[in-house]
C-alpha cells in the first residue's frame, strides 16, 4: 500500500445525503476551476482523488451495520453527476470502486465485507480489471485464476481500459476460476489484489481524445499469487435479478448528465460575458439575442430531461435494491437504459451546440472548450447507446424484459 | 507557433503544369498520404500546396485561352470538397487566391485586360488574403497604405487571420488611402493592395490557435514599409460583386468535403471492425443493421450536402456569367446567390456536424484513440460552422422569404458595409488606384 | 342546471391518491377503445363528460377543509395524463374546470369557497371563458362588468375557443370590472355565471384539425346579470408570486405527454400485430427488426423523458404551493416551462414516427392513426412552446427569472 | 368513394397543344386555384388532369422531333416539383404515365419503333398503373392474360392501388401469361398488358383510403374479359431497366413539391399574422426572429430537398441516356441511380416532414382549423415517405457504402424481383409478347 496514494487518515467521515452533495458540489468546483489544465497536459488526478477519499465521498455506500454512510444509489448518483460537472475524467476514475463495493455487498463473504468494507472506510480504493482488449466481445474473458494448492491460486492475464487502476489500493480482476481439467472455461470471479502486490503492474497507456485523465491503463497480472478469501463468485450475480449492471450504467449516465450540464454552463457563461452579438441581430449583447436564448433554452430542457430521467433511474435502482424481483429489478434496468441513452444524445449535442451560441471565438484552442465534446463522445463510447434503445425498443414493441448481465 | 514561408517554387517563366493536363485524383491521393500524420503533428500542409502549386490548382479558373483551367465555378467546388474531404485545410487556404482570381477575371471581362494576373496565377503564384484587424472599424482599417513621390505607396499595419498568406507570393489586403491635405481619417476612402509577400517588409507567423482547421495558414502578417505600385493599389469599391457568396460557398465545399472524409473513416473503420458485442445484431458489425442504417445516415448527409452545394456554385457561376450586366441585374443576381448560400448553409452545418459527431456510434471506444485523430472532423466542421452561425443564417433566410428583406452585405466574416452601385465603377477606366 | 349534464348524485365519491389513478386508468381504456370514432365523426363527449363527473376525478382538488380529497397537483398531473392516453380532447375539456377550482382556492371569499367546492363535490363542472378573438394580444381582454347598482353588474363581450363551457354548469368569465368614469380600464376579475343563465349562449364552432371533440366553443355574454358574490378578484393572483400559470401549464403539458404516450403505445401495438417486415430485413415478423425497435426504443426514451419531466413539474408546483416565494415560484414555473416545451417536440415527433415504424398499411384513413398527430400537433399550439424556451434560456443565460403571469 | 371516370377530351387526331409552347406557370397556377377546396371536399383534380392532357403535359419526354416536349428528366423533375407545390396527387397520378413514356422511349432507342405510343401521348392519352394486387406472389399475379384464337389475349382479374388509371385512356397491367398446355401455374411467365381503358371491360373505383394525397385516383380497378392486341402484351422481362429510381424520383419530386407548398403556406400566414404574444420578440409577427428562424429552417429544408432530388434526376436521366450501352454498364448506371435515390430519400423524407409539422410552430392555435387544411402537407408527406421507409434506405444505403451490397431490386412498391439482364432482350426482336 503506497503512502502516496493513501490519505494519512484513520477513518474518513461518515456523511449524510446533504452532507455529500455539500460536499461533492465543493470539490466539484475546485475541479471545475482546473479541469482546462488537467485535460490540455494530461494531468494525471492524485492529489483530486486523495482529496475525494479523504472527503468521505468514496465510503457514502458502506452499509451501516459495517459502519458506513449506506447512502442510497439516488445519492451517489447526484454526487457522480455534480463531480462530473467539474471534471468528468477525475469523476469517472472511482467508478469502478463503487461497483466493487456494490458487489462485495451483493457477492462478499462476511469476512471479505468486513475487510474491505473497514478498508473502504479507512480511505482505501479500489480501481477494475476488467475488460481485455483484443478477444471477441466485451464478455470473453481469458485471465484465469489456476488452483496452485493449499487454497491458494495464481492470476494470469491481462487488462485494457482499467480506469482508475493507477490510483487504487486494491485491483478487483475479473477472471475465470479454472480447474486443471479444462482451462479457460471456469465461471467467472472477482480476484481481490494489492496494487502494488508482487505481479501487478499498471501502465498508464490510455491516449483517448476525451476523459483524457482517466488513467485508464494496461493491468498486467504475471502470476499472481491469490488466497481463496480474496475471491468473489462473479458468475452468481446474474443467476437472478440483480441490479449490479443497473447500477454500473446509472454511474455511467450520472457522468455524461454531469458532462451536459458543465458544458451547458460554460456556454451560458461565455454567451453571457464573452460572446459578440451578430451583426444585424439589432441587440447590444448576445445574451438579448432571442434566437441565442432559444439555443440555451432548448439545451437547458434536454439537459433537465436527462437530470430528471437520471433521478428517476436512481431511485428505480434503490426501490429495486429494496423489493429485488425479476419485475422490479427489469424497471430498474429499463429506467436505466433510458437515461443512458438520452444521456449519451444530450451530452454529445448540448457540447456540440456550445459553439453554436457561442460564436467564432469560442474555437480558440487557449480555451479548450471542446473538451466537453471530446469527453460526451468518448465517455458515450463506454458501451453503446444504441443496445440501451434496443432494450427499450424491445421492451416496447413485445414486453421483452431487457437481459440480466452486467451491462445494464 | 510557426513561422515559416512557403517560397515560390519557381520563376514566373518556368511555368507550372497545364492544370487541364492534371490528374487531380494522383494529387489528391498523394495529398492525403500524409494528411493524418500532418494534423497529429500540428504541421502545415506545405508540400501539398506546392504540389497544387506546381499542378496549376490556382489556375483552375482562369481562361484555356491563357493557359488556364478554364474550369466554372461548380466544377471548382467539386474539386474544393474532393480536396477538402483529403485534408480540409487547403481550400480554405486557398480561398483568398480564388477570390483574387476571381476578382480578376471579372474586371477583365468588364473594363480591363488582366492578363499579367492570369500569367502569375499560370506560373503557380498563390495569393493569401489580409483583410481583418482587431478591433477597429470595418470602414477604417488601421493598416494604411501612403502615396510615395513617385506614385507608388508605402503600406504599413498588421492583420490577423490571413488564411493562406504564409503559404503565398501575393497577398490581398484591405488598407485605408491617406490622402495628403485630407488630415480626417474617416473621410480617407479604402483600397485593396495586392501585395507581393516576398518583399522583405512582409512578415508572417502561424499563430492561429483554434481547435480545428490548424492547417489553413490563419495567421498574422506584419507590413512594414513595404513598397506597392500603383497598378496594385485597387478601389474598394471595385470588388468582384460576388465575394460573400464565393466565400460562403468555399466554407460549404469545405464543410462538404470533411463529411465526406467521416464518411470514408467511418466506413474504412466499420470494414475492419471485427469486435461486437455479445447481444448485437450481427456476428460481424458491417452486417450490423443499426451501424448500416448510422452509416447509410452519414452517406445520405453528404449526398444532400453535395447537391446543396453544387446548386449554389450554380448560382454564383450566374453573377460570375453576367459581368456586362447592368446593375440591377447584377444586384439581383448576387442578392439570389447569398440568398442561396445562406439557405445551403442552414442545412449544410447541421447535416455535417451531425455526421462528424454521429459516425462514432458506429464504432467502439478504439475509435476515441487520440492517433486516429477521427476527432478532426468535428473539430474541422465545427470551426468551419462558426464562421457562418446557423442561428444567423435562418433568420436571414427567413426575413427574405417573408419580407424580402435583402441579405447583410457582409464583406468578410463578421462585418457589414455599404451596397455597391455598379453603374459608377463600371463607367471607370481601369482599377488604377 | 341542466339535468342532461349533471349526474343524478347527491355527492361524488372523495378519492385517494391510488383510487384516483386506478378510476382514471379505468375509465381511460374506455375512451381509448372509442377514441378513433369520436374524432372521426366529431361526437361530442356529453356521457363519457359525465362519467368523470360521478367517479369523482373532478373533485381531487376540492380542499380537505371544504370535504374534498385535496390531492396534489401531482396526483392530478397524473390523472391528466393517463386520462389524455385514452382521449386527450375528452382530457382537455375539465382543464378550465381545475384552473377555476385552483383560482378559488387562490381568490374566491370564504363564501365563494363553500358555495362552489360544495358544487363540484356534488358533480357540478366549471367552463372557460377567458380568450377573446381578434384582440391584440393574448392578455388584452374587452369583456366588461359594467356596474348596475344594487351590488349588481352586468357582463358583455364575448369569448373564443372556450373549451369545456358548451358542458359546464357554470362559466367564469374573465373581464375587466369598470367603473362608468373609465370604461375598458379597470381590473380583470372572474365573474361566475350559471351555463343556461340568461343573456349565455355557448356555440359549437371549434373546427380545428385535431383535438376536435373538446367543445371549445364561442361564448356570448348579452347583459348577464352578476352578483357581487359571484366575482372573484383575477389580477390579486398576480401580484405576488403565484403558481396559478404553472398550475394550468402543467395539465396542458399532461394532455401533450399523454398524447405521446398514447400514440407510442399504438405504434408498438400496430408493429406487433399488424405491420409486415420489409423485404430484405431478414426477419419474420416486423417486431424483429432490429431497425424497427431502435426506432420505437428512441421513442419510448423520448416519451419517458417527458413523463419524467412532468412529475419533476407537478412535484415543483406542490413544493411551491406547500413554501410559497418567489424563488419557489419562479422554480415551478421553470419546471413546468421545460416539460412543456419538451412535451410538445416529443408529443409530434413520437406521433409522426409512429408511422415510420408502422409502414404503408398505418396510413389507411380508416385506421384514423394521424388523429395522434393532429391532436398533438393542435394542443401544441394552445400557447406556443417556443416560449417556454425562450423563459429557460433568459434563465439560464443571465438567472432571470420567468414573468410572473397566468401563461406560466 | 367516387366512381367517376375522366374521359379522354379528343380523338387521336385532334392533338393537344404541343408542350413547347405550353405556357406552364399559367397552367400551374390556374391548376393552385381550385386545389385547397379539392382537398376540403375530398374531390378527384379531374379538371387539372384534363388541363394537364390538353396542354401536353404528359407528352414532355416524348422527343421534338416526334411532337413532344423533349425535356430531360432533370426538366422533368423540376416541373414535378412545381406541380407537386400546387396539387401533390398529380405526379403521382402521373407516375404511371411517365413509366410507360419512359419505357416506350428505352425500347425505341434501342429496338424498336414506338412513334405510335408517342403519338398516343402528343394526342394528350394517358396511361395509369395496374401493377398491385392483394395477397398475391409478386411473381405470380393472379390476373391473368390468356391467348385467343386470333392471337390477341383477353384479360381478367382485379388490381389494386392503381394510380392513375381512373384518369386515364391506357394502364399498364402486370399479368401472368397463362399458356394452353402448360397446366403449371407457377411456370408461366409474366407480361405487362397495355390496357384501353375505354373497353367496357374496364371498371375503376376511386376507393382509395389513405388520409394524404386523397387525390391521386389510387383506386381498384378490374378486368372483366378484356380484349389485348398481341403487340400490346410485352414480356416482364423487357420492362426499363430504370423504372425503380424512376419511381423513387416521383416519390421524391413529390415530396420536395409538397415542401415548397408548406414553405408557400407558412410565409402568406406569417406574412397575414397581425396577433403576436404581448411577451414576443417583436410587435409584428413577420419581424420576430424566432419566427423568421423557423421560416428560414423550412426554406433551407426546401432547397436542400430540391437539390438532392434534381441531382438523383441526373443519376437516372444518366441511365436513360445509355440504352445502347452494354449490359454491365446499364447495370452499373442502374445500381448508381437506385442508391442515389435510396440515399436521398433518406435525408429527403425527414426534412420534409420536419417542415411540414414544423411549420405551425410560426403559427397560432387559428392555423389548425379545418377549412385551412394546413395539415394536409403533413399528411400527403407522410404518405408519400411510407412507401419509402426512411429506415430500410438508410440501411440499403450503409450496406452499399459498407460492404457493396446492390439495392433491393424492388420493380413495384414493396416487392423485390430477379435482376433482368439485358444482353438477352437486347437480342430481341421487339416488344411483341
Amino acid at each position: 500500500m503506497s503512502a502516496a496514494v493513501v490519505p494519512e487518515v484513520e477513518a474518513v467521515p461518515v456523511l449524510s445525503h446533504d452532507e455529500a452533495i455539500a460536499v461533492a458540489t465543493e470539490i466539484a468546483a475546485d475541479l471545475a476551476a482546473t479541469s482546462l489544465e488537467r485535460d490540455r497536459d494530461r494531468l494525471l488526478p492524485g492529489r483530486e482523488l486523495d482529496r475525494l477519499s479523504a472527503s468521505g465521498l468514496l465510503a457514502v455506500t458502506v452499509p451501516t451495520e459495517h459502519g458506513g454512510a449506506g447512502l442510497p444509489v439516488e445519492t451517489l448518483a447526484e454526487v457522480f453527476r455534480i463531480l462530473a460537472t467539474g471534471d468528468p475524467s477525475v469523476a469517472q476514475v472511482p467508478h469502478s470502486h463503487f461497483v466493487y463495493v456494490n458487489a462485495l455487498r451483493h457477492q462478499g463473504t462476511r469476512e471479505q465485507k468486513w475487510f474491505f468494507f473497514r478498508e473502504v472506510l479507512a480511505g482505501r480504493r479500489f480501481g477494475n480489471a476488467q475488460s481485455e482488449v483484443g478477444t471477441r466481445h466485451v464478455r470473453d474473458i481469458r485471465t484465469t485464476l489456476t488452483p496452485a494448492g493449499h487454497g491458494r491460486w495464481t492470476l494470469t492475464g491481462t487488462k485494457g481500459y482499467s480506469t482508475g487502476a493507477l490510483f487504487a489500493d486494491w485491483i478487483p480482476v475479473l477472471a475465470r476460476q479454472d480447474t486443471l481439467a479444462a482451462p479457460g472455461t471456469g465461471p467467472l470471479h472477482v480476484a481481490w489484489v494489492e496494487r502494488h502486490a508482487p505481479g501487478v503492474s499498471v501502465t498508464d497507456d490510455w491516449d483517448g481524445m476525451g476523459q483524457r485523465t482517466t488513467a485508464s491503463g494496461t493491468v498486467r497480472l504475471d502470476q499472481v499469487e491469490v488466497t481463496a478469501d480474496r475471491i468473489t463468485p462473479y458468475y452468481l450475480t446474474f443467476e437472478g435479478p440483480q441490479t449490479y449492471g443497473a447500477f454500473a450504467q446509472v454511474l455511467h449516465a450520472a457522468l455524461d448528465v454531469g458532462i451536459a450540464r458543465a458544458a451547458l454552463t460554460e456556454a451560458a457563461a461565455f454567451v453571457r460575458t464573452k460572446s459578440r452579438p451578430y451583426p444585424d441581430a439589432g441587440v447590444d449583447r448576445a445574451a438579448d439575442d432571442p434566437l441565442v436564448v432559444q439555443a440555451l433554452g432548448e439545451m437547458e430542457l434536454d439537459v433537465r430531461a436527462s437530470e430528471a430521467l437520471l433521478r428517476e433511474a436512481a431511485r428505480a435502482v434503490d426501490a429495486a435494491d429494496a423489493d429485488l424481483t425479476a419485475d422490479s429489478a427489469a424497471a430498474a434496468s429499463l429506467a436505466v437504459a433510458a437515461v443512458r441513452a438520452h444521456s449519451a444524445r444530450v451530452s454529445v449535442e448540448v457540447s456540440s451546440r456550445l459553439f453554436e451560441v457561442s460564436g467564432t471565438r469560442s474555437a480558440l484552442d487557449s480555451l479548450n472548450l471542446d473538451r466537453h465534446w471530446r469527453n460526451a463522445r468518448t465517455h458515450t463510447l463506454h458501451d453503446p447507446a444504441a443496445w440501451k434503445v434496443q432494450h427499450l425498443g424491445r421492451y416496447v414493441v413485445d414486453g421483452t424484459p431487457p437481459p440480466n448481465h452486467g451491462q445494464l | 507557433m510557426t513561422t515559416l514561408r512557403v517560397r515560390p517554387t519557381r520563376s514566373r517563366d518556368d511555368s507550372a503544369t497545364d492544370p487541364r493536363s492534371t490528374d487531380w485524383g494522383a494529387v489528391l491521393a498523394s495529398i492525403s498520404e500524409g494528411a493524418l500524420q500532418r494534423e497529429v503533428d500540428g504541421q502545415l500542409p506545405v508540400e501539398a500546396v506546392q504540389l497544387l502549386k506546381s499542378k496549376g490548382f490556382g489556375a483552375l479558373r482562369v481562361p484555356s485561352a491563357h493557359g488556364g483551367g478554364g474550369l466554372d465555378l461548380v466544377g471548382l467546388a467539386r474539386l474544393w470538397i474532393e480536396l477538402a474531404a483529403v485534408d480540409a485545410n487547403l481550400p480554405q487556404a486557398y480561398r483568398g487566391h480564388f477570390a483574387l482570381v476571381e476578382d480578376r477575371l471579372w474586371h477583365h471581362a468588364r473594363t480591363s485586360d488582366q492578363r499579367v494576373w492570369f500569367d502569375r496565377f499560370v506560373a503557380g503564384e498563390m495569393a493569401g488574403n489580409a483583410w481583418s484587424e482587431v478591433g477597429s472599424d470595418i470602414d477604417l482599417p488601421r493598416t494604411v497604405l501612403r502615396p510615395r513621390a513617385d506614385g507608388s505607396y508605402r503600406l504599413d499595419g498588421t492583420k490577423y487571420y490571413t488564411t493562406g498568406t504564409i503559404f503565398a507570393e501575393w497577398t490581398d489586403v484591405h488598407a485605408r488611402l491617406s490622402r495628403p491635405g485630407h488630415p480626417d481619417e474617416v473621410e480617407d476612402p479604402t483600397a485593396i493592395a495586392l501585395v507581393d509577400t516576398r518583399d522583405p517588409g512582409v512578415r508572417t507567423i502561424d499563430d492561429w490557435n483554434g481547435f480545428g482547421q490548424k492547417g489553413t495558414g490563419s495567421g498574422t502578417t506584419t507590413f512594414d514599409n513595404v513598397g506597392v505600385p500603383a497598378e496594385h493599389v485597387l478601389p474598394f469599391e471595385d470588388r468582384f460583386p460576388y465575394q460573400t457568396a464565393f466565400y460562403q460557398l468555399n466554407l460549404l465545399a469545405t464543410l462538404t468535403g470533411i463529411a465526406r472524409a467521416a464518411l470514408r473513416d467511418v466506413v474504412e473503420a466499420v470494414q475492419k471492425r471485427t469486435r461486437n458485442f455479445s447481444h448485437a445484431n450481427a456476428p460481424r458489425v458491417r452486417d450490423d443493421a443499426q451501424v448500416l442504417a448510422l452509416v447509410g445516415g452519414i452517406a445520405a448527409a453528404v449526398y444532400a450536402a453535395e447537391a446543396a452545394t453544387l446548386r449554389v456554385a450554380g448560382s454564383v457561376q450566374a453573377v460570375a456569367d453576367a459581368p456586362l450586366a447592368g446593375a440591377d441585374e447584377i444586384a439581383a443576381l448576387v442578392e439570389a446567390s447569398e440568398i442561396e448560400s445562406s439557405t445551403a448553409q442552414v442545412v449544410v452545418s447541421e447535416l455535417v456536424l451531425r455526421a462528424t459527431s454521429d459516425l462514432f456510434d458506429a464504432l467502439g471506444a478504439s475509435a476515441t484513440a487520440r492517433p486516429l485523430a477521427l476527432d478532426r472532423h468535428w473539430r474541422n466542421a465545427r470551426t468551419v460552422a462558426s464562421h457562418n452561425p446557423r442561428i444567423l443564417k435562418a433568420r436571414v433566410v427567413g426575413a427574405h422569404a417573408v419580407n424580402g428583406t435583402p441579405p447583410p452585405y457582409a464583406w468578410s466574416v463578421g462585418g457589414t458595409r455599404r451596397r455597391q452601385d455598379w453603374d459608377d465603377t463600371r463607367a471607370r477606366a481601369g482599377d488604377a488606384g
